[in-house]
């Protein structure tokens, strides 16, 4: 069952998922997700623990070979290219668990990996992740191992738009994060999607992401059972009882 | 005669940083054997390679295969002491014939001498005792050995101090497993003694003489010694090795006829100058062929075996040979010059034979006659 | 024993851990930046020296050879890492330990095959085979060359590592090999390069130590060990520790070799020191790094984290 | 109600900077006392502190009146501290079961037993099955560890947490990477188990803190700022201020 | 609260495969070598090959150092890389105490036993301080001063070694008839097997396997992992002395290159081209081991231009690209990949 969000029909989407399996060895995870992202728009990835969200990101990564389906960037298929190829091409990533890199320091951290951007004031600079993240400022020169859970969320984030992304995905990017932080993560969250990036957001706390989200998705058992609008999934409240919980 | 190919084990260091020598003697032993045909005593011969990887248990193991499986009943070769010491008793007890064509220690010529062992090569003290002879002969009164911390590192060092009676200078003993001599160098330079007496087998050699070159001490201070300037570092050791004193029972310049047609022979089918480890290997083939031929090819009769063995008649390239009576032999022991040949190689010059018809040490504590 | 005795015994240390140091860098840098176990390290440096010696046989030009053979020696390892390593990064320590002491074997039969199993020869720049007067002794001016070398070997390494975005890289490579990638970032490229980096050291290494050191088939895996117990003492994966490490080995070598003896003289007696000297001189470095590991499991100067 | 846990003005430097400064807290018998305050102000470092995991500069850990500010970490496990990691942290290759039989093993003294097969061993394996239904896990039972989903890591801690039986309860951020309905489920668990266990609690989801909660501590810059019931919390403007917001999620 | 959230849904990902017939295929290769090792003397004797006695002894006794190093290496996760120093003094207790005409079995046993575990003892508790490479270097350093000690035992010969007059005195047994002497080992292979397979199934071996994994949780879960693991280290040190033992009867030669660190090296080689954790796995190593070795340099069959002989000359090449082969496909090992995973890890 599926309800149609109005939002820019027609027109190519910016990336797209058809039929995507995937496995870990034996175990089979995915069965067949499709899943487009617009330019600009933010998507949310809903469903219980194990039910196959951050898989779907490995896959659109390509940290996980597809079993089945296409994962598509602007039409182009990303079958061929390694992840490294893929960032590039515009996909930025923040990880379940932060994965920031222990050994460098938080500057480090952020500027090992960062990109010139691709396209205008798409870019990032220092000063605007520390402007956004003042307490990555005052622990600059400290090694990233020992940061706080906190902090290395902080930092996760900021590494990822140094890449200076047009789709960032964030799994679970406000887990450990404190209440006022978490708040302003939503609202870096809106800035971005105002600035015109695509987001792909993974995260339990329905009530922002109600407000940011365009649309959802909600996953179980590795395939979608429902897509729409965050109206459209207000007016289902017994989808969020049986799928998400609540 | 129409008897079915006789099986010899050849038995060395085959593989690892010692193949070389190895390497050499199988080279040796084989020349002699294609220049007859593949024949000793008339006899097709069938040689089984048995590579002991310096390591004794594996040179037990093989021997075990050897007499074993392909019941062998002659083993050639030998390379190292350990090893030998390890296989010996094996071997003789089965009374299973071994040509020792290298390695020489003490007990083999003394208390653990048995019927069934032949040494063409010497036991190891003599290469050491002749030079420790020439160095008294020379006048030297201040001298420094310096040698590896292992069995034949002492075994030389008696040798050498058993013709050289002047208190020594110092003895100096360095870990096996040293490559830089740095340090050791260095003290030397320090106390200027009279000459230096060194045993480096194998690339240690080429280590020490390169080192002691580059430290300025070549020509400043001779060096004696022994197996450390073969045919093998040689080539390696080049200028560094020149005007270096050595001793041993072989060298390729020895005059006599056996010994032309040897090194041309070498020289000719491998392309290099041979070593006395090459030398002595194909004395061990010659030795087996002169005494095959006496028993017309059958080693089963042992005895008569063992006896046309103990006579010895062959032409050595050492010229006269002959075993004492731990069958070992007795013989005439030369000291060598490091020089630059005709062809501007760098190769071992005879300059004096100090102790002619040579016995060792030992063969006092061997009970056989 | 006189000061200046002392004072070459202590050069003498010092010259000798900068060679240990030359041979340890590559090895630490692949081991502890891409945390891969490689003990072919030894071969490559035996594959320098032995290219070193074809091409000083060649052109007779010791710069030459050197400048030729180092490359040639990163192409190699590249070879390997390819063909061989590259599907090893991602196992553990023993898989890549095994793999590479296979490949010492191979190594060591190729290079018997071709310059068969003889030491060669290659000898010290005539510019560099003098002697220089050093405390009232001769020194050999082909150690200063070494010594020379291998500072600046240390220096460049310790740049790249710490001061450049590569080196960044390269240590986050270390950490996180796939959020490298997750990032933009090749890392297939970049442990190609560190891989060669290493090689590239390690034929270093042997074209310097072929003037001394005998060059012949195995030629380094008695290095290898001492080099292990370098990097070991030092800090895995820390070019510093690796630095300091070779040091402390050098001179602990080099001086208990020196002066053990003659102080086993002084306190037991001629015939005992020698027998226990030298015993004693072989373990020492041993026993040093058991003692430094018991002190310190990560040693000297461990890489930061971890 | 009596003492249980006690840490008396601890203090943790890394170089010039204080992690935890001159840190009180008690933990009474049978209750559950949350810690909450600002990312990187020493919840974590705390409870390592109290798990041994960290020694601390000065100050002084007391368990049930005993001086164990020098006892290393199984000692205290022994003495009745279980603890969950904030970043997760089980054994990858065993199986789940086997890892709630190791947690159960070691609340069972020592393990110099070379004979019996431990997987036909009732004495662990049932322990373990409990533990695991109690967090919703026996599904995967069979599975390996590697092999679970982030949540299902979570939660596969809390059940080695509650098989060694411990009599205090650490728990870091046992909440996160877990969806709503697995947090809730854990609420009404952790409701249950508060009068057996003692716990400390570290969580930024609030809903669960107060839900929880009988008294709170809020830290900042490693200081405590604030120390009471949910309600007096809730109403502390400093705390708002340093931490809640106008906690709109 | 008994949590029901997923009683509604046993999920789709994971089943594990029947554990019945897993446990038959875990069973079959185990019995299927050990019959073939009974086999083997009367084979030898009907064929005539006596000889095959001792190379299948040599095998087993190999195997059962391997055996014993596996039980730290595979089960417990720690590298050591100088197990061959206890089948040095193993040997050198057995050629020590003939030196001084002692020469009864029972004695030579207790001896090396108590020795081998005084030293485990000792070197273990300053090892176990590390972990990871350290551990792999510290190993070896000690491993390495006892290599240099024999070496300097010149009264026993130095490096030299030194010969065994005549094998130890086993009350009822005579082990200078080969197939009594290979019975002897067969028989204590076989015992020790089955007490490892006991071990590292019990609450023991659970701990062990656990610390290979996650020390830091192990520690937090309560184990004091040092006692453990140096009790696992002694155990496989006295095991490895046995097989020293035995070796020492079956050279009738004791010899530093015994402790080498290159023996060391191989014995962690069989181990893992058996395929670690597996119970059998290192036996099936050394015995590739040990027989590849035998048909490589003494290559019998004649290949076309010269191959054998070229093969004969570098078999140690050959060898090593067996060895890296074998690591690159065979990751579980040989056994492994014969017999199946035989546990959760390894
Ligand atoms: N590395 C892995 N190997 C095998 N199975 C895995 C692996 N990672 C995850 N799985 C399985 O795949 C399924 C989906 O995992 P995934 O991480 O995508 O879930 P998720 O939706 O992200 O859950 P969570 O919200 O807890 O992160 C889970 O059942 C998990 O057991
Ligand atoms: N080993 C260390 N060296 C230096 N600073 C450290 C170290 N460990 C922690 N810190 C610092 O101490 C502070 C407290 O860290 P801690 O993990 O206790 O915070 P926390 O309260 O758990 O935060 P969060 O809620 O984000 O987990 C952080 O700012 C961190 O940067
Ligand atoms: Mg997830
Ligand atoms: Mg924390």
């Amino acid at each position: 069952m599926t309800e149609r969000a109005g939002t820019n029909e027609g027109v190519a989407p910016l990336l797209s998922l058809r039929g995507v399996e995937a496995a870990y060895e034996a175990s089979q995870v995915l069965f067949g997700i499709d899943l487009e992202i617009h330019a600009g728009e933010c998507v949310a990835l809903l469903g219980r623990n194990g039910m196959g969200k951050s898989t779907t990101v490995k896959s659109i990564m390509g940290l996980l070979r597809l079993r089945g389906g296409d994962v598509r960037w602007r039409g182009r298929s990303l079958r061929p290219l390694a992840a490294h190829q893929r960032a590039r091409a515009g996909l930025g990533l923040v990880p379940e668990g932060r994965r920031i890199f222990p050994n460098l320091t938080v500057r480090e951290n952020l500027l090992a990996t960062a990109r010139a951007p691709a396209m205008r004031d798409a870019g990032w600079s220092l000063d605007d992740i520390y402007g956004m993240f003042p307490r990555l400022r005052e622990r600059e020169h400290h090694l990233g191992c020992h940061l706080s859970g906190g902090e290395q969320q902080m930092l996760a984030i900021g590494r990822a738009l140094m890449t200076a992304p047009e789709l960032l995905i964030l799994d679970e990017a406000t887990e450990g994060l404190a209440p006022l932080v978490r708040g302003d993560i939503w609202r870096c969250i809106e800035l971005l999607k105002r600035r015109g990036l695509a987001l792909l957001v993974i995260d339990k706390n329905l009530g922002p992401l109600m407000r940011v989200a365009d649309r959802h998705y909600i996953l179980e058992k590795g395939a979608v059972v429902w897509r729409g609008s965050s109206q459209a999934l207000r007016d289902r409240p017994e989808l969020v009882r049986d799928y998400i919980g609540m | 005669a129409g008897q079915e190919k006789l099986k010899i084990g050849f038995m060395a260091e085959l593989s690892g940083p010692q193949a070389a020598l190895g390497q050499d003697m199988y080279d040796g032993f084989m020349l002699y054997l294609d220049r007859n045909g593949g024949k000793l005593g008339g006899r097709d011969i069938s040689v089984i390679k048995a590579d002991s990887q310096l390591k004794p248990e594996v040179g037990v193991q093989l021997t075990e295969s050897l007499t074993g499986r392909n019941d062998v009943p002659i083993i050639v070769g030998v390379t190292f002491s350990n090893v030998m010491l390890a296989v010996h008793p094996r071997i003789t007890q089965k009374k299973v014939f071994l040509i020792g064509t290298n390695a020489g220690p003490s007990q083999l010529a003394g208390k653990a001498c048995s019927p069934y062992f032949f040494s063409t090569s010497w036991q190891n003290d003599q290469q050491a005792e002749v030079v420790g002879h020439y160095a008294a002969s020379k006048g030297y009164k201040r001298i420094i050995t310096m040698v590896p911390n292992y069995q034949s590192g002492f075994d030389f060092v008696t040798g050498f101090k058993r013709y050289y009676k002047e208190p020594l200078l110092d003895e100096v003993y360095t870990p096996l497993s040293q490559q830089d001599f740095s340090a050791e160098l260095t003290q030397i330079a320090a106390r200027k003694p009279d000459a230096v007496f060194v045993f480096y087998p194998g690339g240690l050699g080429v280590n020490f003489l390169r080192q002691y070159q580059q430290a300025g001490l070549l020509g400043r201070i001779p060096v004696l010694s022994a197996s450390t300037t073969d045919a093998i570092n040689l080539p390696a050791q080049r200028e560094s090795a020149l005007g270096v004193i050595t001793g041993t029972a072989w060298g390729p310049d020895l005059d006599n006829e056996a010994n032309r047609v040897f090194v041309a022979g070498f020289e000719k089918k491998y392309g290099r100058i041979p070593s006395h480890y090459a030398a002595q290997s194909y004395d061990g083939a010659q030795l087996l062929d002169s005494a095959l031929r006496k028993v017309g090819g059958r080693v089963e009769d042992k005895s008569a075996f063992m006896a046309a063995l103990r006579q010895a008649e062959f032409p050595s390239v050492r010229g006269p040979f002959k075993f004492g009576n731990n069958n070992f032999p007795v013989q005439d022991m030369h000291v060598f010059e490091v020089v630059k040949d005709a062809r501007g190689r760098v190769t071992l010059k005879t300059i004096a034979t100090p102790l002619k018809n040579h016995r060792d040490a030992y063969h006092a504590e061997c009970p056989m006659e | 024993m006189n000061a200046q005795l002392i004072a070459t015994q202590v050069l003498n240390g010092l010259q000798f851990g900068i060679l240990l140091f030359l041979m340890s860098a590559g090895l630490t840098l692949v081991f502890g930046i891409m945390n891969f176990v490689n003990l072919a390290h030894g071969s490559l440096y035996m594959m320098g020296a032995y290219l070193a010696a074809v091409m000083l046989g060649a052109s007779d030009s010791f710069l030459l050879a050197l400048l030729l053979a180092v490359p040639a020696t990163m192409l190699i390892g590249l070879a390997v890492d390819r063909m061989v390593l590259a599907g090893l990064y991602t196992r553990d320590h023993l898989d890549q330990v095994l793999a590479t002491f296979g490949l010492i074997l191979v190594f060591n039969e190729i290079v018997r095959f071709f310059w068969g199993p003889a030491p060669v020869y290659i000898n010290v720049p005539p510019a560099l085979s003098g002697t220089v007067e050093l405390f009232g002794f001769p020194y050999p001016a082909y150690r200063f060359a070494i010594i020379a070398v291998g500072l600046v070997a240390g220096l460049g390494l310790y740049v790249l590592i710490n001061r450049t975005r590569v080196g960044m890289l390269i240590r986050a490579g270390a950490a996180d090999a796939e959020m490298v990638g997750a990032m933009g970032v090749n890392i297939r490229l970049l442990n190609a390069l560190i891989f060669g980096l290493g090689a590239g050291l390690a034929g270093l290494a042997g074209v310097m130590a072929g003037p001394i050191l005998s060059v012949q088939p195995g030629m380094g895996e008695p290095v290898l060990v001492l080099t292990l117990v370098v990097i070991v003492t030092g800090g895995i994966g820390s070019i510093r520790g690796a630095f300091y490490g070779a040091l402390l080995v050098g001179l602990i070598d080099t001086l208990g070799r020196a002066f053990l003896p003659a102080v086993f003289d002084a306190l037991v007696g001629k015939v005992f020191a020698q027998a226990a000297g030298p015993a004693v001189a072989s373990m020492l470095i041993y026993l040093l790094m058991a003692l430094v590991l018991a002190m310190r499991p990560h040693g000297l100067f461990p890489v930061r984290h971890a | 109600m009596a003492e249980i846990l006690a840490a008396h003005r601890l203090v943790k430097r890394y170089g010039a900077l204080k992690v935890t400064d001159e840190l009180c807290m008690t933990l009474e018998r049978g209750e559950l006392h949350a810690i909450i305050g600002p990312n990187g102000a020493g919840k974590t470092t705390f409870i390592h502190q109290l798990a041994g995991e960290i020694a601390p500069d000065a100050g002084m850990i007391s368990l049930k009146g005993r001086d164990i500010t020098r006892a290393p970490v199984h000692q205290r496990a022994l003495g009745g501290v279980g603890r969950s990691y904030q970043i997760t942290s089980v054994f990858r290759e065993f199986s789940v079961l086997e890892n709630v039989m190791l947690a159960v093993q070691a609340g069972q003294g020592h393990s110099f037993r070379f004979w019996r097969p431990a997987r036909r061993d009732a004495g662990l394996v049932g322990p373990a099955r409990v533990a695991l239904g109690r967090v919703g896990l026996a599904y995967a039972a069979g599975r390996s560890a590697g092999a679970l989903a982030h949540g299902e890591m979570r939660q596969l801690e809390i059940a080695m947490a509650l098989a060694m039986r411990p009599e205090v309860l650490l728990l870091d951020e046992p909440m996160a990477g877990m969806s709503r309905q697995e947090s809730a489920g854990l609420v009404d668990m952790l409701r249950e188990l508060k009068g057996a266990y003692s716990i400390v609690l570290v969580e930024h989801d609030m809903d669960a803190v107060f839900a929880l909660a009988d008294r709170i501590t809020v830290l900042s810059y490693g200081r405590v700022i604030a120390c009471g019931t949910p309600r007096e919390i809730r109403g502390n403007d400093e705390v708002r201020a340093a931490y809640l917001g106008d906690g709109n999620d | 609260m008994n949590s029901t959230l997923y009683a509604k849904d046993t999920p789709p990902y994971g089943a594990s495969a029947g554990a019945r017939g897993k446990a038959f295929r875990r069973a079959a290769p185990a019995a299927a070598i050990f019959l073939a090792l009974c086999a083997v003397p009367a084979a030898a004797h009907l064929l005539g090959q006596p000889f095959w006695l001792g190379l299948v002894a040599r095998i087993m006794i190999l195997g059962l150092a391997a055996v014993g190093l596996n039980l730290v290496l595979g089960y417990g996760g720690m590298v050591s890389l100088g197990h061959a120093m206890y089948l040095g003094i193993g040997a050198y207790s057995v050629g020590i105490l003939s030196a001084h005409g002692v020469d009864s079995g029972l004695v030579h046993l207790a001896v090396a036993l108590a020795a081998g575990a005084a030293v485990a003892l000792i070197v273990g508790l300053v090892c176990l301080k590390t972990s990871g490479m350290a551990f792999i270097m510290i190993t070896l350093a000690f491993a390495q001063m006892f290599y240099f000690l024999a070496i300097s035992l010149k009264q026993y010969g130095g490096d030299d070694g030194l010969t065994i007059a005549s094998h130890s005195r086993v009350p009822g047994l005579s082990l200078d008839d080969p197939y009594q002497f290979y019975l002897l080992v067969l028989a204590v292979l076989a015992i020790i097997c089955a007490l490892c397979k006991r071990l590292t199934d019990s609450r023991f071996g659970l701990v062990l396997r656990g610390s290979r994994q996650n020390p830091r949780r192990m520690r937090a879960l309560g184990f004091p992992l040092l006692r453990y693991r140096l009790a696992a280290y002694v155990l496989s040190a006295m095991i490895v002395v046995m097989a020293g033992v035995l070796l020492a009867n079956l050279a009738r030669f004791a010899s530093p290159s015994y402790m080498s660190w290159t023996l060391s090296g191989d014995l962690v080689l069989m181990c893992v081209l058996g395929g670690m954790a597996t119970l059998l796995g290192p036996i099936v190593g050394a015995a590739a081991f040990v027989l590849l070795e035998e048909f490589l340099s003494g290559m019998p069959l004649d290949l076309p231009a010269g191959a054998a002989d070229l093969i004969r000359t570098h078999w140690l090449g050959v060898f090593g690209v067996f060895v890296v082969a074998v690591v690159l496909f065979a990751r579980r090992g040989l056994y492994g990949a014969l017999a199946g995973r035989e546990d959760t890890d390894g």
